[in-house]
């Protein structure tokens, strides 16, 4: 029972994971935490729901268009909307993405309705043993999804001159400039990403929730929780703390009842920053916010 | 033909009217040192060639192109990098990362090989520390990493503020020492901005004293060294 | 008597590199006394440490006798010292007499009455603005009562700066550069009112300033810090002269 | 000394002139909206719909102390509204009490978890304040939806409203309100124009600059909390007894706390009239667009984007633009009108 409740944790959590390092990848690069990080999923999620269902492709091939579509997304928004207002104050580029959540939220109602749609499910419902524990095939694919992914993000941003590049913006955006770094640039970029990591989040938690236009309002609440984990800043940190969170809140759900799912990651985070402010890791926040 | 060439630059600084007219002139090949005391009005120049800050008046012209209206990564494109004050490593990449960051504007991928072989070659205790994050380097390793990572760019010209910034002697003159190496060995053009006018004046070959946004003396360095204004306008005297 | 300000052996390090290192200095009453080093010496620091946002590792400081390390930053303001700031840091969003009334905040009584505009606080609200009316207009500042201090031109802020800190009606003031960015015009009159403050309303100054002429014209006594550590004190003209002081400045081997 | 009251500035000079105006025109909007109900066409349904934009108002004005005046963002408004609602909806219930006595226990009940608030979150600012205040809205509404006496989704019924020994219905309670938000409106006209308004600001704008004028950070910030806190309570008081039914289902969704934060920002977040304006908007989008609640959706997004980018300080701050420069206008004219002002 512990174990299989810890493995499940720690699927949904890697899902929490991918949400979570979006929202610090834009936060430090841009200051804005971006409350239509969610919606990016949940139209990644629609897209390839149509793209499997109205035009009939395989499965991989809407992933990857629902994701090229998710890319153009996040620069569309960077573009459009977070651009102008780039040197305004911290509230501002809070309420601006708080507008481009409501108008996704709204295209979406308006295009797709507001009931709920099932995901086609696509993988053997039988679940598989794992380390004495039951799991379902989509969990453990979920998981395998999420730590490719996040093997390519350290690659990126490991041994590819952007990806440094992005962590150099981040690390100082000033001197970054000096050195030749077109700042703008990898700041289209980070919302690039954003748009990247939410496609594969809403694709690969839609068979395991639902597809609707607030079908991400819960799990991006957790993301943010995990990311200040890192303290807003440090993406091994926000990793951390999704998986934290998702097996927490798990084993609360299991032992205490499930009303004391959802309240976990909560109370875990009026306890972080009452007490521990500058994140789970000591990291201090380098810019002013 | 100067390499670089200011003429009556004036800048403001936020409200700050930090240069009232800077006229000046480099000549290829050669080290030229900015003096004066804090608030001179330095690093405003040094930032108007860069073109993190845009000159209010006047012009300045690298190869005889006027640089107004280029934003920073051209300015960098055009071969003119620079060491910045307080040495502003990237503190979460590592040496090399920091050093290759120099080189972002260059594609010539076996040449940014080459050229960090000869960086690493020209400051060996990086060599040593390459694997280490930036922020983990001393105060001297750090602004060796900064010098390096100017050079990364393969200049014509860098540009370099206080780099004795903090520094112990003796760090500062293996600083300037390997300096001079880069001068003379790859015949590239520096200009110094330095509080430290001693040091400055012993390295250089030509100098302007800078006082409250204009040039007040300038000469070669062995005239400025003989020149009591120098001393003066740094310690305030009058007449 | 003793010193209006006492510093003793200040010792302040950030994770291994030391700031401060067993400064000590007095200012005496009445004067107006210059701290000044080389960038990198350790002079906001110490100044941060007097204004308490900055702890100590070792020493105390002294207003009047009274240690005060152990106070936080708004409680210094009781004690009479003010300050001003670097870079300016002024309430940018609000006008110039907001600015210089936010200054008189520690004559402003109970907060619960003032809040609840009883008639008690409502007199001290009028008497604290014909003050802060007053004191713009004699530092020349009347006619920009009323507008926001953003707008205002840079030598302007400086001098509101200087109204906000005199508007809690201090007998010290803690001066960070300044006439930096200045003008040679605003710098002379920053000089002017300077000492008006000192002579006129009789209060003690201490400051920071890069501007050497302007120290040494301004100063009645300077003391020079180096690398974190006390290198000399004297009148101007003694440390004018003084090689340590001109060797600090211009590097190392003069 | 003689000529203390001689003293002025040219805000005083316009107070002076058109502070009449102003009051005049506050007077007749309150009278006007006094008298709304006896219009012919007018229903006890509007009057109701009135009433809860007034509380929209009253919550956004709460956000206002916070955000706009202090500059701590709060994205958890949200559960002041429902400790505000369920405090007085349980006394209602158990001891049966007057509207009145609802109103300033869940108001001060609010307070107190506010106070208790800025407290926890002292060392927070920006980004991280707003994620702690989400969390906290998160948090009660889980309470609401667990704890037994709350009742969760099945949620409470209350009886009539009563205020004053007086049974109220739709009408009475337009009344109350109305009056409500007038007191609220100028306590927090008073507050603003205090030096403890000018402590709030200051903080907003320089925390340092401020500590060093004195101004004691944790006593000013949990104070702001407080009060902010306590008039978002009253807000969910007058939201309870609206309705005579409060639930979870209600409160336990946060995007309470994200409209009354649109509403501050729509509106203005340091106006007076900034509230008003955003409550307004905030309530009345859903209302029109009832049948089409996607469009709505987007109404609202594209609104807020596009005052983001061209009226950052807000709609009130835009309508008021032109007022201020026709009175700047004609105080100058004014002023060279009565040459006694030549500078020496």
């Amino acid at each position: 029972m512990f174990g299989q409740q810890v493995i499940s944790g720690l699927a949904t959590g890697s899902l929490y994971a991918l949400t979570a390092v979006a929202v610090v990848v834009v936060f430090r690069n841009t200051r804005t935490i971006n409350l239509a990080q969610g919606d990016f999923s949940m139209i990644g999620a629609f897209m390839a729901l149509i793209f499997i269902k109205d035009l009939g492709l395989n499965y991989y091939v809407s992933l990857g268009l629902a994701v090229v579509f998710c890319i153009g997304l996040g620069i569309l928004v960077e573009r459009l909307v977070m651009r102008p207002i780039a040197d305004s104050d911290w509230l501002t580029l809070f309420t601006a993405t708080l507008g481009v959540y409501y108008i996704l939220h709204g295209v979406a109602g308006w295009f797709w309705g507001r009931d709920t749609k099932a995901f086609p499910v696509t993988f053997d419902p039988t679940p598989i043993k794992v380390i004495g524990g039951l799991l379902s095939q989509g969990h453990l694919i979920n998981m395998a999804w999420a730590v490719a992914i996040g093997a390519a993000l350290y690659y990126f941003f490991k041994y590819t001159k952007q990806g440094i590049a992005m962590r150099a913006v981040t690390d100082d955006p000033e001197t970054a400039e000096l050195m030749g770094i077109p700042v703008r640039f990898i700041v289209l970029l980070t919302w690039g990403m954003a748009g990247f990591l939410a496609a594969f989040v809403g694709v690969l938690i839609a068979p395991i929730i639902y597809v609707a236009p607030e079908m991400m309002d819960e799990v991006l609440i957790k993301g943010y929780v995990a990311a200040v984990f890192g303290g807003l800043y440090s993406i091994p940190g926000a990793i951390v703390g999704a998986l934290l969170i998702g097996v927490t809140e798990n084993l609360a759900g299991g032992y205490l009842g499930s009303e004391f799912k959802t309240v976990t990651a909560f109370i875990m985070i009026v306890m972080l920053l009452a007490f521990r402010p500058q994140g789970l890791f000591g990291i201090q926040h380098r810019r002013e916010v | 033909m100067a390499l670089l060439r200011l003429d009556n630059v004036e800048a403001n600084y936020g409200a700050v009217r930090a240069l009232q007219g800077i006229s000046l002139a480099i000549e290829e090949g050669s080290i030229v040192t900015l003096l004066g005391a804090n608030g001179a009005g330095k690093s405003t120049t040094l930032k108007s060639i860069s073109g993190t800050v845009q000159p209010s008046g006047g012009t300045i012209e690298f190869e005889g192109k006027p640089l107004g209206g280029l934003t920073t990564n051209q300015i960098v494109k055009l071969g003119i990098a620079q060491v910045p004050e307080g040495r502003k490593i990237f503190k979460d990449l590592t040496v090399t990362e920091n050093l290759n960051m120099g080189a972002y504007s260059r594609k010539d991928t076996p040449g940014i090989a080459s050229d960090l072989e000869l960086v690493l070659d020209l400051f060996p205790v990086l060599k040593e520390r390459s694997r280490q994050l930036g922020g983990s380097l001393s105060g001297g390793e750090q602004q060796m990493l900064a010098i390096g990572r100017g050079l990364m760019a393969r200049p014509r010209l860098l540009l370099l503020d206080e780099p004795s910034l903090g520094l112990a002697p003796i760090i500062i003159s293996e600083i300037f020492n390997t300096l001079r190496t880069i001068n003379k060995e790859h015949r590239m053009t520096l200009l110094v901005v330095e509080q430290n006018a001693n040091v400055a004046l012993k390295n250089a070959d030509y100098g302007y004293v800078l006082q409250v946004g204009r040039i007040a003396v300038e000469g070669t360095v062995d005239e400025l060294g003989k020149n009591k204004d120098v001393v003066n306008s740094y310690m305030g005297a009058q007449e | 008597m003793s010193a209006h300000l006492h510093c003793e052996n200040v010792t302040v390090s950030f994770g291994g590199v030391v700031a401060c290192n067993k400064i000590s200095l007095d200012v005496e009453e009445g004067k107006v006394v210059g701290l000044i080093g080389p960038n990198g010496a350790g002079k906001t620091t110490l100044f941060n440490v007097l204004s308490r946002f900055q702890n100590v590792d070792e020493g105390e400081v002294y207003l009047r006798d009274k240690p005060i390390t152990g106070l936080k930053a708004h409680q210094i303001i009781q004690l009479g010292m003010a300050r001003t700031f670097q870079n300016i840091n002024l309430f940018n969003e609000q006008t110039t007499l907001d600015n210089i009334l936010i200054g008189a905040h520690r004559l402003l009584g109970n907060p619960f009455a003032d809040m609840l505009a009883l008639p008690s606080s409502r007199r001290i609200e009028a008497k604290l603005r014909d003050r802060a009316v007053q004191l713009a207009e004699s530092l020349h500042l009347q006619g920009e009562l009323d507008n926001l201090v953003r707008n205002l031109p840079y030598g302007m802020q400086k001098r509101v700066e200087l109204a906000r800190a005199l508007a809690a009606e201090p007998d010290i003031i803690l001066l960070d550069e300044p006439v930096a960015g200045c003008n040679e015009e605003e710098t002379s009159e920053l000089k002017a009112i300077i000492k008006r403050v000192n002579e006129e309303f009789g209060i003690t100054i201490l400051l920071v300033e890069h501007d050497m002429s302007m120290v040494m014209t301004v100063c009645d006594y300077i003391h020079v810090i180096n690398f974190g550590a006390n290198l000399a004190d004297g009148t101007p003209s003694d440390i004018q002269t003084n090689r340590d002081v001109i060797n600090a400045y211009l590097g190392e081997d003069h | 000394m003689a000529e203390q009251n001689t003293i002025q500035t040219r805000t005083d000079k316009l107070k002076q002139k058109f502070g009449r105006q102003n009051w005049l025109a506050a007077g007749v909007l309150f009278l006007a909206a006094l008298a709304f109900p006896i219009f012919p066409g007018v229903e006890g349904w509007m009057a109701s719909q009135a009433s809860l934009i007034i509380l929209y108002i009253i919550a956004a004005q709460g956000v206002s102390v916070l955000t706009g005046y202090t500059g701590l963002v709060t994205v958890g408004h949200g559960g002041f509204l429902a400790i505000g609602a369920y405090t007085s909806a349980l006394l209602t219930k158990y001891f049966a009490v007057d509207l009145l006595v609802g109103i300033i226990a869940g108001g001060l009940m609010a307070a107190f978890i506010g106070f208790l608030l800025g407290l926890i979150f002292l060392r927070l600012s920006g980004a991280f304040m707003a994620i702690g205040t989400l969390g906290f809205a998160f948090f009660i509404g889980t309470v609401a939806n667990n704890v037994p006496i709350f009742q969760g989704r099945e949620g409470i019924s209350l009886p009539p409203n009563r205020i004053l020994g007086l049974e109220i219905e739709d009408l009475g309670f337009y009344y109350v309100s109305l009056f409500t938000i007038g007191l609220i409106t100028l306590f927090i006209y008073g507050i603003v124009r205090s030096g403890v308004g000018r402590a709030f600001m200051a903080l907003r704008d320089s925390e340092r600059a401020a500590e060093s004028a004195g101004i004691n950070r944790v006593f000013y910030r949990t104070l702001a909390f407080s009060i902010s806190a306590f008039i978002t309570g009253v807000a969910g008081v007058l939201n309870a007894h609206i309705v005579n039914y409060v639930s979870a289902e209600v409160y336990a969704d946060i995007w309470y706390s994200v409209d009354f934060l649109v509403a501050t920002v729509v509106g203005g977040s340091a106006v007076l009239m900034g509230p008003f304006i955003g409550g307004i908007f905030v309530v009345m989008v859903p209302f029109f667009f009832e049948t089409l609640a996607d469009f709505a959706y987007i109404l609202k997004g594209v609104v807020l984007i596009a005052v983001l980018l061209m009226a950052p300080a807000g709609i009130a701050d835009l309508l008021a633009r032109p007022f201020r420069a026709l009175r700047r206008r004609q105080l100058e004219q004014a002023e060279t009108g009565s040459t006694n002002e030549a500078k020496p």
